[in-house]
């Protein structure tokens, strides 16, 4: 991929280190890099554990002190990782906003669901007035009543509960929306109702999708893009079609494998035998190599770098496409 | 789980652990300061064999070399009076502390994990005891019963174990719902089996929290009594030697020797107490943490801490 | 309407409290030891005449269930039998009592929620730092002391520069009302001041874990996510949630706080509620005993019932959803 | 106990928690060697009705025959007997496991509390069989590990082990692989199927209709407390009858799916188990309702073609109208051959403002 590209949010070489309890590093995140453009959905898969919540975060700036993220991140091509906390702050819902796993945790339980959404409203550019309109207009975005803006967090089901928090994270219109398993642990229906809600919200604000999950499923059906993740790093990237039909790494074709298809209901499941490594800890050669079923020489030792395949849309982190160097012929 | 949360999972586990092998400097005084008065009062007989209140030089002497903490209103030794003092006070905590929680253990796990009818009541008399102001109905009762050291012990339990039932009670309401009880149940387990290897040792923890707090309360309610001139004047406790520096006025002979010793004693007593009660909340599970004084668990500020 | 449901299950509920508080009362006065009489009349060795005479006087020759109502019946009407010590009505004993207490509890609450809620924010909101290691330290120590004895050591400290007891300076005559609240409040200062020592410690240690708690809690991350300031997400987010159960245990708190005002009185010679249950035992005074208990368990169940009110009102899901605990 | 009664016949099972009917007049049934999976969205019952199989819930009515026995009926030595053969795996391995027992004291304590052996070794023996039954390769080593050593899909082995070291006749598991990563599902899936092939009856309940229909030789579906379809995986899933079972369906993200289409869902939310509407319960959501549903509460029949009709059921008074119709109309065809295509029923879809 060509450096010159520039969507709507850039990531470049994002890592992430967490500084442990112990004084002992963590390394989460390494080296992630994608690019999501202006109304494109874009997903990252990947199992517990992977680095895709702490990905979210670091994009969010909300980590904390006791990690370093490095790499860089750009919204609309404007750094926003070495600028100061005031101006990150600033950032923040105006211009790249954020849904969470737990949705019905995520409202304060003694303001109505209106107030909350107009506070959230004022961050933005906009002026005070009109506000009430923006709450209703978001709200009937997501398929709520106007109505819902009176009440109280918990006087709404989990999944209403959830599209509000949607509602909330378009107020402004922000050029980026982050979605964090955004229908984990939500019932199939009710899962279809919020992913209707989210994609009619960057629908409607034209904002960029990043949208975390670890059904390929959900993945699949929104997005256009996706990244899966594997110990921390993006193992590969790609169209969804791509992905789903020609993956290039082995962990995305057992993913694949793995995950039941409406179309395909006969279709025996994949396994992947093993366990996922702990995050954070660093491993000699390739991340996946221990469970991987097509394993080779190199990879216990080298780890591999993220590459394209076939077409520079299709990039993966694997010594099948990209033998090292050495072992070359 | 949260989406910070699912980041420090691991690390915050073993964070956990590590605290749980080293005991903080806190715990280590708190432990330390208990063995003092411990020894103390064992060692008083040994140490001051003419018993309490002997008189040994002229009424308020101030510190000296001989008399490390002067002498009191009668020409007594402060520092015999603080031993033998902490023999009574220290009885008194420790035997309606465990009978407290005697009572209310029981009361409380049989209620909590059997629910029922037994429940239901038990809630009504803790509701009850919730509301009732414990030490106007201490003075009443030591009033009308009688102010033997026995009767004191015996009221100060008996008002006492409604508060620790109630705890107990909860964590073992919360046990019991745990997935790995009702998978217990659901194999065909007893209720004593079940009672036994998976209720009791999750409340045991609570169980020793509560015995330090029990402990605490108690003579900090002795104290009162003896303040009020209901409890047994034959003998000295650090609540009697308050009593008497009021009485007696060390304040006006500005005696702050005799003034200041017996309450340090009880603050830092039941700051111990408080200290180890809670080092013992934190080993309960975080998750169905249930504490005493409506603390939820210092371990989930700790968490907190972290994810920030 | 389902506040006034609430409201009417609410009141009901301590009816049923103050009726048990009532019963209590009662009983524990009758099942004590040996004949109430020897126990109570301030002559045990009086002659057989005077005890047949008091037997008969309080209807002791009835059985129980004739003296409880006949009790349940003057309560009723206001009537908590007359004080052996000064025959005059317990009630009017006690509504003095009862005007002289208000003040004293009143800002030594008043004092323990400002320092504790306070002190308790702080170290929530700087949790882990030094200042929280002090806050929650202090707290702690503050809790475990005597009350007595934090009274006994202010007189000791203000000795010279305050008075030490009683409500009014004796030698202050015809004061005008402004020298009276002067004089009233100098005398106020320390007990209420104790009063607020030994209850912000407890105030302290539950705003404190509230606050980690709602700090840790999604809505707080959500709202940082916004880009609010901290001091803002603090106050609007944080605060409010956390105050929640602070409400509730100072409702609570009340009763240990009736404890430690029984004891602060007698050191300050306060003629308040705890004043006069001292001086009844000691006098031996059985009905203004048995009346001063019931000021406190009435005055605990009364508290509650407020502090309840005022958790319904902050906490919408209780005052939506109408479902009472 | 007589031989041919099933492993398991739940019947018309009701279970209250005060008014609120968590599961109302439902009947499964479950042979030896045969994998049921009961499908719905959350608070539809399925949980209650498991926990009412393995004696955890006191039901209002009905009754849980194991082998032709009653539970429900049976007190004391016989009713611990009875718990012996029917076992529970919980949804969360995390959870399910006292974190204070190993490996070793999981899988054992079912054999103390039955007493099974009073041999250490003999119990040991039976220990490490039952974990490599559960799919745990050199179990030895796992004997001191405890719960936290272990990751998701190796905990909710050790969960199975523990359920049939007694060898139970019949296995209930409530979503036993909605905790786990997606790469472990499919081991843990193909377990079950392995102790269904080994003569086990197996209930296993989930949200997950493919992977249901994949496991499953038959699939219960339920809505508010009732079982609204039943019937074999393949006929249930290429034509459901029932509008929620068929909205059930529509739901299941699909990559496959055009994005230019609107994706189809059910609007609202489940009623109120505590104030049913009358007539069907499914009806304030359904777009096929007709006035009759909103007074006639459809039970459980026979429907679709004849050749599937004792295995297919489906509880909706507008399938049966159109049944009887044909019948007395037109004899000999039935509504799904009449126009060659099955009489599937339309579902909203979620555009407008829904609350």
């Amino acid at each position: 991929m060509s450096t010159t590209t520039t969507g709507c949010l850039d990531v470049r070489g994002l890592d992430v280190t967490l500084r442990s309890g112990e004084g002992r590093d963590l390394h989460l995140v390494r080296d992630v890099t994608f690019s999501v453009g202006s109304g494109e959905r874009f997903g990252l898969i990947g199992e517990s554990g992977c680095g895709k919540t702490t990905t979210l975060m670091s994009l969010m700036g909300l980590l904390g002190a006791d990690a370093t993220v490095g790499g860089e991140v750009r919204i609309d091509g404007t750094e926003i990782l070495g600028s100061g906390e005031r101006d990150v702050r600033r950032r923040r819902w105006s211009e790249i906003a954020v849904v969470f796993q737990g949705a019905m945790n995520s409202l304060n339980p003694v303001v109505t669901i209106g107030r909350q959404i107009a506070e959230a409203a004022r961050r933005g550019a906009g002026s005070g007035s009109g506000v009430r309109e923006r709450v209703h207009r978001v709200l009937e975005l997501v398929g709520l009543r106007a109505e819902v803006a009176r009440r109280y967090p918990h006087e709404l089901s989990g999944g209403m509960r959830q599209r509000v928090a949607i509602a909330m994270a378009v107020v402004c219109e922000p050029r980026v929306l982050l979605a964090d398993e955004p229908t984990t642990a939500l019932d199939v229906i009710v899962q279809a109702q919020v992913l209707t809600a989210l994609e009619n919200a960057c629908a409607e604000t034209g904002a960029a999708l990043v949208l975390v999950s670890h059904d390929m499923g959900v993945i699949g059906e929104v997005c256009d893009r996706a990244a899966v993740m594997y110990g921390g790093e993006i193992v590969e990237t790609g169209r969804i079609e791509t992905l789903l039909h020609e993956p290039a790494h082995p962990y995305t074709r057992l993913l694949v494998d793995a995950s039941p298809r409406l179309s395909d209901p006969g279709r025996e499941l994949a396994s992947i035998p093993g366990a996922p490594p702990r995050p954070g800890v660093d491993h000699a050669g390739c991340g996946f190599a221990p469970r991987c079923p097509d394993r080779f020489e190199p990879c216990g030792s080298h780890g591999p770098a993220l590459l394209p395949v076939a077409t520079a849309l299709q990039q993966a982190r694997c010594h099948l496409h990209h033998p090292p160097a050495e072992e070359a012929p | 789980m949260s989406a910070a949360a699912e980041v420090l999972a691991r690390g915050r586990r073993r964070t956990r652990r590590r605290t749980r092998r080293l005991p903080s400097p806190g715990l280590a005084f708190s432990v330390a300061l208990l063995g003092v008065f411990a020894v103390g009062a064992l060692a008083a007989p040994a140490l001051f064999p003419d018993g309490s209140g002997a008189q040994v030089g002229a009424p308020y002497a101030t510190p000296s070399g001989a008399h490390l903490l002067g002498l009191d209103d009668a020409g007594a030794d402060v520092v015999a009076e603080l031993l033998w003092g902490a023999r009574v006070s220290l009885l008194v905590g420790v035997l309606a502390g465990v009978m407290t929680v005697i009572l209310g253990g029981v009361a409380g796990l049989v209620s909590g994990y059997f629910g029922g009818w037994f429940e239901a009541l038990l809630m009504r008399v803790t509701d009850f005891f919730l509301v009732i102001p414990v030490l106007p109905v201490m003075i009443v009762v030591a009033a009308l019963y009688g102010t033997r050291l026995v009767n004191t012990i015996v009221i100060i339990a008996l008002l006492s174990w409604p508060g620790t039932a109630r705890v107990v009670r909860s964590q073992a309401k919360t046990v019991r719902q745990r997935l790995y009880v009702r998978r217990a149940r659901a194999m065909g387990a007893s209720h004593g089996r079940t009672l036994v290897h998976h209720v009791l040792p999750q409340v045991a923890p609570l169980l020793g929290a509560s015995t330090a707090l029990a402990i605490g309360h108690a003579i900090f309610f002795e104290a009162a009594l003896r303040f009020l001139g209901l409890a047994d004047r034959n003998t000295t406790s650090w609540g009697q030697m308050i009593a008497d520096s009021f009485e007696r006025g060390a304040i006006t002979a500005e005696a702050w020797w005799v003034l200041l010793p017996p309450g340090l004693a009880i603050g830092l007593v039941l700051l111990s107490t408080t200290v180890i009660g809670r080092r013992f909340e934190q080993r309960t599970n975080p998750r169905l943490a249930v504490s005493h004084l409506g603390l939820r668990s210092f371990r989930r500020a700790a968490a907190a801490k972290e994810a920030s | 309407m389902a506040p006034l449901r609430v409201i009417g299950r609410r009141l009901a509920g301590a009816g049923v409290l103050i009726w048990l508080a009532v019963t209590f009362d009662f009983f524990l006065f009758r099942l004590a030891p040996g004949n109430p009489v020897d126990q109570m009349s301030r002559i045990p060795q009086g002659s057989r005449q005077l005890q047949d005479q008091l037997t008969r006087e309080f209807g002791l020759d009835q059985p129980m269930v004739v003296q409880y109502v006949r009790y349940l019946e003057q309560l009723s009407q206001g009537n908590l039998g007359v004080s052996f010590v000064n025959r005059q009505p317990v009630t009017d004993n006690l509504i003095d009592a009862i005007v002289n207490t208000l003040p004293l509890v009143g800002l030594g609450l008043l004092i323990a929620i400002v320092l504790g809620i306070g002190l308790g924010i702080l170290a929530g909101a700087y949790r882990g730092r030094p200042i929280d290691h002090g806050a929650v330290t202090l707290a702690t120590f503050m809790y475990s002391l005597p009350p007595q004895w934090i009274g006994m050591v202010l007189l000791f400290l203000f000795a010279g520069t305050l008075p030490t007891g009683g409500m009014v300076d004796q030698f202050l005559i015809d004061p005008t009302p402004t020298q009276y609240l002067a004089d009233l409040g100098r005398h106020l200062l320390l007990p209420a001041l104790t009063l607020g020592l030994v209850m912000f410690g407890q105030y302290t240690l539950i705003m404190r874990s509230s606050m980690v708690e709602t700090l840790s809690d999604d809505y707080v991350l959500t709202a940082r996510a916004k880009g609010f300031r901290p001091r803002y997400v603090l106050r609007r987010h944080a605060l409010r949630n956390a105050l929640l159960p602070t409400v509730t245990l100072i409702g609570l708190s009340i009763g240990a706080m009736v404890g430690g005002a029984i004891l602060i009185e007698v050191v300050f010679s306060w003629p308040g509620v705890g004043r006069t249950i001292y001086d009844s035992i000691v006098a031996r005074d059985y009905p203004m005993m048995q009346g001063a208990f019931l000021v406190f368990t009435v005055s605990v169940v009364l508290f509650n019932l407020l502090a309840d009110a005022a958790y319904s009102l902050l906490d919408p899901r209780v005052r939506r959803a109408g479902a009472a605990r | 106990m007589s031989e041919d009664a099933p492993a398991l016949a739940i019947d018309r099972l009701d279970v209250r928690y005060g008014a609120r009917k968590a599961v109302d007049d439902v009947s499964v049934t479950v042979r030896g060697g045969e994998l049921v999976a009961v499908v719905g969205e959350s608070g539809c019952g399925k949980t209650s009705t498991a926990m009412a199989a393995v004696g955890l819930v006191r039901p209002a009515a009905g009754s849980i025959r194991v082998n032709g026995v009653d539970l429900v009926a049976t007190r004391g030595r016989r009713r611990r007997e009875l718990l012996r053969s029917i076992q529970l795996i919980c949804q969360d391995p995390y959870e399910a496991l006292d974190p204070r027992f190993t490996v070793e004291d999981v899988v054992s304590e079912p054999l103390l509390v039955h007493r099974v052996t009073t041999s250490g070794a003999e119990r040991r023996r039976l220990v490490v069989a039952a974990l490599e039954r559960a799919g745990i390769p050199s179990a030895d080593s796992y004997l001191g590990r405890y719960p936290h050593q272990l990751s998701g899909g190796q905990l909710q082995r050790v969960a199975i082990a523990s359920a049939i070291v007694l060898e139970p006749e019949v296995l209930i598991a409530d979503e036993p692989v909605s905790m786990l990563d997606v790469s472990m599902r499919a081991g843990v899936l193909r377990l079950f199927a392995d102790l269904r092939d080994a003569g086990i009856a197996i209930v296993m309940i989930t949200h997950d209709l493919i992977t249901a229909a994949q496991y499953a030789d038959r699939v219960v579906v339920m809505y508010a407390g009732r079982v609204v379809e039943e019937g074999r995986p393949d006929v249930v899933l290429s034509s459901p009858l029932h509008p929620y079972t068929q909205a059930l369906l529509a739901a299941v993200p699909d990559p496959e799916r055009s994005r230019d289409t609107a994706r189809p869902a059910l609007p609202g939310e489940p009623p109120d188990l505590a104030a049913l509407p009358p007539g069907c319960r499914f009806r304030p959501r359904c777009a096929a309702a007709i006035d009759a549903c909103a007074t006639i509460d459809p039970e459980l029949a026979p429907a679709g073609q004849r050749a599937s009709r004792d295995l297919h059921r489906v509880a909706c008074i507008r399938v049966e109208a159109a049944r009887s119709e044909t019948a007395s109309g037109r004899a000999g065809a039935a509504p799904a051959e009449a126009d060659g295509t099955r009489p599937r029923l339309p579902v909203r879809s979620t555009e407008g403002p829904v609350s």
